[in-house]
């Protein structure tokens, strides 16, 4: 049963992605890139049970590199993103994007 | 019915009361049409197209008047034509500017009922027949011309390699049809228009055709009747001039177009207000019939008041014959229709147009 | 109801958070103005999900683990700090690269503990599967992303490496892979084959990339953020983590789909891009460098983006709007721009056009004010200077710097507009044609010249 | 991994097919062009679901509920395909009527099966808790579902039907049930919570309805919508099913989300139309019936979708635009018109505006070409007779049929257009005001004709 | 932990359900109406368990009705969502919605 | 430097050499400038404002002109002013039209140095200081409006209650900067146009404008060097006469402004392509200085033919004589910056554009 919740899980996140990541308008393509790969550091998390599981000594080696380097991935990714997006920031004020009607 | 077009023959007249278009409607409708040998060249209706349009041309007076029972011209009669005219037909043309009471005198001899055009009321149903509108439209083109021919200055702005030259500044002061229209012609023209009028509905016409509305604090409305002005108090008027005179210190060229039904124009635009203007500046006065806007205007000439043009056109329309009398002919058509019942004239004194327009002795 | 105990239900609520907060920081990305605070959010989500797995109680040592995230902390963190605006392509790829090591060994080290029987549950097949994509995944995406950081850091040439054939290695390659994953599904067990999916996903990395032109990179990296989001939720399945599968299946998603649309945004088929990438290499684009001055081009909606939310606006008209008339489209777009609050000038030169005043009277036919006219090439020079944008309409001469620099140009000596002092240029035109003079616009090569190809219709 | 059984396995295909195609089902009504053929795939979806449940090894007779599935076709087919398109929203609510019965009935039999131990699985907190806000919900959601369609229906009045101290009754209400539903998950055995539940919340969805007025009922329909997702939702946890669940969540966020849009639409705030509904009845809106002869109003948003399908557009420009100097706006208007595939032609009629010729100048400055206006009265009645659409901005009199029908208004004789015979009329103008003329313009209240008020810019 | 994937499963769905019904033209509002009716015809799922199960007279009885009443539902729904859907099949050629910015 | 600026006193002409802007710049930059009495009233620009702007007012011709270095003047001198000149000095100003042999031996003699104006090169650096295209400017503008002004119809579409007035149908032949300059003022004063132009790039320029390019079947091109027509062939020429003759037969306006530099301008309107125009048509010939476009065109009179108007108009710019003087001065102010170095005259043959303009006897 298990996996088969995984799949509907699998398939509703994918689902929201797709839809989500459609609607990202072209300026924020890049941040966006840099968010995905940022989000991708998830694998932190796989690596962090490889790391402490205490599964032997290569293990845990590798698991440690993983870790370094999901870390990496983390920190950087993120704050890149972040970088990014607070060259936004002085404009955020004028907010909302263009409507096509425009109704004055 | 027989209708009957003569020649028009004062000076500056180049309309014709009838263009073929319309003739051949009325033919089409039951009426037997003559027309006067050239009677629409000078507007750019040669004889060939009445002809084919279903009219007789006729080159003698006398027989073109002859058994006609409405005779469609544009100018009033003189009494001599009056005194010619076949007895208890009616006649449909302008009575002022021009009508004479001997002329009148003549008309009732020979049982003739005159009907003015420039009569028709304004009302939404008779606004097809209104020639006073259709005529000013021409008048509010041909001023801005006149006025743009006349200035040393282009009226766009033009950037070039030899520098940018700033905009002409338009003035136009009463914004009723012949107004709007000049409004209209020096926007697209490309100059920075402004207006002024006194009624306060004016304001935002002005301002729906992209002109800016000069405001002067004068306290009380003037709309009067049928969208014509009333009269002014005299503070007012003083207060107006000055307002004027203030304002046309900075502009290019000023058409003028305020008229009150019935009166002398009143003066907007006085000696002092003329001398305070830049040299090269232009006045377009179309208030010159009925004595003009401006203290100098003389009707039918320019007057140079050092260096200020002040032009008191006359005849505007005429001046766009082609499609003035276009215009005018569907308005007589349409009056024509108005008072025909199958095929016979059917004058009714109690109707709110025609007796409005009867001219009575 | 198998009641959980605390420990989990925390677990479990903080991977709950996680995803719920990736999801929300994924969709502030709609809206610019909240997209900063959304992707905080997600960083906290991170935090959570760190968090959460620290709970676990399968973990029996911390100190690896702390010592890996101090280090990757203190590798990451200036590395994105010192990284230039105009690199970031290039480091997201790198930083990338990181993140699919992980993937690729967390996978290894799965197999290697459940094929030696020592962790919790034995091999399934569907866990093998699991496995076997993930480094399927994981490794294709460490090699490709590293070739496309060498890319477009110009340590390998940006230009497409194609050889002949290459498609044939290539699919054999592939073939061979999915072949020994289908092995190791048959039988779990099969560490040969599971190795030979390892070993082939890097070489199949690298080949994917090496046809693929500098300019098309951004493309790629989509693409491979799409693969590693699949390498994530693998280990999620793997492992049973619903936030990596969540996370993974988002960005899997995303990915993919964002790939798609710089595809379309850049006018390439997506197809083209990732197989096609033979013959010439691709113009210009928006993250390349590789090219040598070629004009840096733009997609008209990358443009209405960036005008969104610029202050003050100058567009500079020339011949060309008038030829494409387009005058009213012109007056639509300032209308856009004033209703955020942008403030648009227009500036015309003195010859401009192919007449005296031939900008005024298109731009008076489309009923723009004289108030906005900046027609003193002095004054408009000024005001160009302190604007956000400058958009140039179908000019070339009229902005041709050579007119100021170079002597032996014909337009020496002819007063310019200086549109290149504003913080971005677009200059919209049909193509690489000259004006009226003939001569090359250096102009359309600065920095910060973005080219905008098409009608002068078109934005 | 433990493997499923074959059967199972086809089941929870067909559940996550049933899953997929809704969710694309949903989606195609984000596109008109798509919307029908995606609802036949959630029909199918539909299909899948209840075949996968047929399959279901629980089931263990097939007699009533094949006996059941024709019943229930025979009654809904006859129902879906007699009622007229104005009708709509009230047989909406009806047959949702029906579908709330089904799960609240579903609840009741569960727990009963349940409390009486026979089922697979005694009675969790958790299941309780499923099944409490299971029948809340879709009880309230029954009589909420018939009270709208009463009020539709106008076999209820659709005026809002308020007393005093309504709000503090239904506060207690609310409290009682869920007071009634802690004590269920507290004790699941307490059958009488149970009921309690069951029977409070027949009562709210009465009392909740009555007070809202037949304008807002489609925002109310929306609401119940979402209620009867939760419900379904609660039904999906209950019995592990998670096609219910989704199909639940999707009902229940878009439910949601939906009336929040509608009542924008209708320009009142949603919690304006959910308790405040006292006082004056809402002037007009949508669905409503109730108030004879007001003007239709519109949303500009609505009418640019209208505008997005319609072949052939007339406008009949007035003095109104010149005094908005909208001739901009309605050139980009025909623009984005004419890019779709329609086709906009422009009715001047000889008296429009306030001076001969005043609405050519005005569309001449706007660039519009001759060859779109219609100046002949006749030639533009003929055109405004097969007109989608025609759009009457800043105009008055000449559009006033009283020109032709009433010989005692002062505009009778004068020739006028006839919009209304076009298929749909909008009408663009800041208020109520009259023209020129003064009189009253009986067109904004004919059946076809729509009023968007505002600044004539304002489309 | 079924549970725990029940609720992911909850609201990823309900996730899906806010985004796309945000995205739907106010042209569709009442289509969409219609078909969120049709689909809570699922409980359709629920009645078929409840009437199959055998468990007892009068669950079978109560079940029986949620059939009926369900499969009403579904059907009613699914017909009146078509009907409405039909009428925009003939203008459904010009398709695609506005763009804010032509680019022609 | 002194620079002189004379009243001009050829007839019909009220432009000034140098308005007070440009003397006050030339001041500024260190020069000294005399102005003869009046010599801007005509433009309007009135002696205070030369006196304001640091400029001399001189009444006396002989005193103006003494000592001074550079005059500047907008017609060509006369043998007889010729031989008043300073010796040594230089003169800007036109040279053709109007410039005789015998003048030119004059300025020899007094060892001036003439500077025709009008043969500034059509180089991109000299753009500023090209007359022909900034007095072309005003030519095209008020052509038209001459053309308004004498057409019997307006120009504007214009639906009202009495009909709809078709828009007047304007034709401009020769799209050079007269030319684009008239199809934009007819443009905007709402008419329908075309042009046509022997130069392919023309016809782009022309749709620029949002006009129809007229298209001759002729082959091959036309553009000579500089951006000017080079002479058509016989058989070339024949057809875009007859081309022009159909297309004409149903167009109320039309204004030619073909020119070849150096020579007589091209006939491109026949007798009978006038014969087939419509009554009331009107003809405004800009190349009636150099011949006409028109057979029928007398420089400076306005022809009527059956009842079309051909309107050969002279010195078009000094109808606009305020702007054009501006764009005038500020050409002249530019080259007058070119010749000079450090408040010197510096006049070097080798220069592009002072070794073209230079007249050598
Ligand atoms: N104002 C005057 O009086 C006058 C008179 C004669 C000559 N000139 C000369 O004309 C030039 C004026 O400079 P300018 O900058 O205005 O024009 P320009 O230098 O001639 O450049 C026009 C540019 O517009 C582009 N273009 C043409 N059609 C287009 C369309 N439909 N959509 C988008 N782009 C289009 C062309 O590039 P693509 O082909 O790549 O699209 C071209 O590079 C100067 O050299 C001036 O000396 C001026
Ligand atoms: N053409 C002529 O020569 C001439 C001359 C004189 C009189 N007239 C008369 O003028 C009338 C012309 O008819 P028409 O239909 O053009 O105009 P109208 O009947 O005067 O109607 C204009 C309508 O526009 C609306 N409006 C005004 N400003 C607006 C704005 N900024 N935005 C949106 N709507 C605005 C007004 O309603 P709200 O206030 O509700 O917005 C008004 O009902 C006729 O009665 C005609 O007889 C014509
Ligand atoms: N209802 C209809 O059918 C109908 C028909 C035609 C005209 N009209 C309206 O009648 C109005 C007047 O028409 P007209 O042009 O024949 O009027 P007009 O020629 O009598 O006067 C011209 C304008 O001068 C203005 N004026 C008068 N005294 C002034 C003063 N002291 N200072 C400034 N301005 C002054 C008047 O207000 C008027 O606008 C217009 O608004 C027109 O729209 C209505
Ligand atoms: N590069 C520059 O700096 C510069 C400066 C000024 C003008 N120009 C260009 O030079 C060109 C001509 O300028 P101009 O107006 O002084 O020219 P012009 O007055 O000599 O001639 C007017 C026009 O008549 C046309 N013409 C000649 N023979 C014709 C015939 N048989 N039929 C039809 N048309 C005929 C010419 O092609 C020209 O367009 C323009 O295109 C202008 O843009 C360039």
């Amino acid at each position: 049963m298990i996996q088969i919740f995984q799949l509907y899980v699998f398939i509703l996140a994918g689902f929201v992605g797709f839809i989500i990541i459609q609607r990202v308008p072209p300026l924020l393509h890049t941040p966006l890139m840099s968010a995905t790969n940022a989000i991708s550091g998830i694998s932190l998390v796989g690596a962090i049970v490889a790391a402490g599981g205490q599964y032997g000594k290569i293990s845990t080696i590798l698991g440690f590199v993983a870790v370094v380097c999901a870390a990496t991935n983390v920190t950087a990714g993120f704050l890149i993103t972040d970088r990014m997006l607070a060259m936004f920031k002085g404009q955020a004020k004028k907010a909302e994007p263009a409507k096509p009607e425009p109704a004055k | 019915m027989r209708i009957a077009v003569p020649r028009e023959r004062a000076p500056r007249e180049s309309r014709v009361a009838l263009v073929p278009e319309s003739v051949a409607k009325l033919v089409k409708s039951g009426a037997t049409v003559a027309v006067e040998t050239d009677a629409g060249l000078a507007a750019g209706f040669p004889d060939a197209q009445y002809a084919s349009a279903g009219a007789t041309i006729i080159p003698d007076t006398n027989a073109l008047l002859t058994g006609a029972d409405l005779i469609c011209q544009v100018q009033p009669p003189s009494a001599a034509q009056a005194a010619q005219l076949p007895d208890g037909c009616a006649l449909v043309s302008y009575w002022q500017p021009g009508g004479t009471p001997e002329a009148l005198t003549a008309l009732a001899g020979r049982n003739v009922r005159m009907l003015a055009l420039e009569r028709v009321p304004r009302i939404t149903r008779a606004q097809s027949m209104d020639v006073l509108s259709s005529q000013a439209t021409v008048s509010g083109y041909k001023a801005v011309l006149l006025g743009a021919s006349a200035l040393p200055k282009m009226l766009p702005m033009l950037t070039t390699a030899a520098g940018t030259l700033a905009p002409a500044k338009v003035f136009i002061i009463g914004a009723g049809v012949a107004g709007l229209q000049a409004i209209a012609t020096a926007r697209r023209l490309g100059a920075v228009v402004s207006a002024f009028d006194v009624r306060p509905a004016a304001m935002e016409q002005i301002q729906s055709l992209g002109a800016t509305a000069l405001k002067l604090e004068l306290g009380g409305g003037a709309e009067g009747t049928g969208g014509y002005a009333k009269e002014q108090g005299e503070a007012q008027a003083r207060l107006t001039q000055e307002g004027i005179a203030k304002h046309i210190a900075g502009v290019d060229l000023v058409v003028t177009t305020a008229a009150i039904p019935g009166r002398r124009a009143p003066i907007l635009i006085t000696e002092a207000a003329v001398r305070g203007m830049k040299t090269g500046s232009v006045i377009v006065d179309l208030a010159a019939e009925t004595g003009g806007n401006c203290e100098f205007t003389k009707a039918g000439e320019t007057v140079d008041v050092n260096g200020v043009q002040v032009i008191g056109p006359l005849g505007l329309p005429s001046t766009a014959a082609f499609h003035a009398s276009q215009m005018l002919s569907r308005n007589i058509l349409t009056f024509v229709t108005h008072i025909t019942k199958e095929t016979a004239l059917n004058i009714d004194a109690a109707d709110e147009i025609t007796g409005a327009m009867l001219v009575q002795p | 109801m198998n009641e959980l105990g605390t420990r989990d239900l925390i677990i479990q609520a903080s991977y709950l958070a996680a995803s719920v907060l990736f999801v929300l920081g994924l969709r502030s990305l709609t809206r610019p103005a909240q997209a900063r605070l959304g992707m905080q959010q997600a960083a906290l989500g991170m935090l959570f999900a760190v968090i959460g797995t620290l709970l676990n109680a399968n973990i029996l040592t911390y100190q690896w683990i702390i010592i890996g995230l101090v280090v990757g902390a203190i590798i990451g963190y200036p590395m994105a700090m010192k990284v230039q605006m105009t690199q970031m392509p290039q480091f997201i790829a790198f930083s990338h690269a990181f993140g699919a090591i992980a993937a690729t060994l967390v996978g290894v080290v799965e197999y290697r503990v459940r094929a030696a029987g020592s962790g919790a549950e034995g091999l399934t097949h569907g866990l093998a599967a699991a496995l076997g994509l993930e480094v399927l995944f994981g490794a294709l995406t460490v090699t490709g992303s590293f070739m496309a950081f060498g890319k477009l850091h110009e340590l390998i040439t940006g230009r497409p490496i194609t050889f002949k054939g290459q498609n044939a290695v290539n699919l054999t390659m592939m073939a061979v892979a999915f072949g020994a994953l289908g092995m190791l599904i048959y039988n779990p067990a099969n560490g040969a084959a599971f190795y030979t999916v390892l070993g082939l996903a890097f070489l199949l990395g690298i080949s994917m990339v090496l046809p693929i032109g500098g300019g098309d990179m951004p493309v790629v990296i989509s693409l491979l953020n799409s693969y590693a989001g699949l390498a994530a939720s693998a280990t999620g399945f793997a492992i049973g983590n619903n936030v990596l599968i969540i996370a993974g299946a988002l960005e899997g998603a995303g990915g993919f789909i964002l790939s798609l649309m710089m595809s379309k945004a850049m006018n390439r088929s997506f197809g083209n891009i990732i197989f096609g990438a033979f013959g010439a290499p691709p113009a210009a684009s928006t993250g390349a460098k590789g090219e040598a001055k070629e004009p840096k081009s733009i997609t008209p909606e990358d443009a209405a983006v960036q005008l969104a939310y610029a202050g003050s606006v100058v567009i500079v008209p020339g011949y060309g709007m008038a030829v494409a008339q387009a005058q009213h489209v012109c007056r639509e777009l300032m209308e856009l721009i004033e209703k955020k609050g942008g403030e648009v000038k227009y500036a015309i030169h003195p010859v401009a056009g192919r007449m005296p005043g031939h900008l005024n009277v298109i731009l008076s036919e489309a009923g723009i004010d004289y108030g906005a006219l900046l027609t003193d090439v002095d004054d408009a020079n000024r005001v160009l200077a302190t604007a956000d944008v400058a958009i140039i309409i179908g000019a070339n001469d009229i902005v041709n710097p050579d007119a100021e620099d170079d002597k032996s140009s014909p337009l020496y000596g002819m007063p310019i507009f200086r549109p290149w002092t504003a913080k971005v240029v677009f200059v919209i035109k049909r193509g690489k044609g000259t004006g009226f003079s003939g001569v090359e616009n250096p102009l359309f090569t600065k920095d910060n010249t973005l080219m905008l190809y098409g009608d002068a219709k078109g934005v």
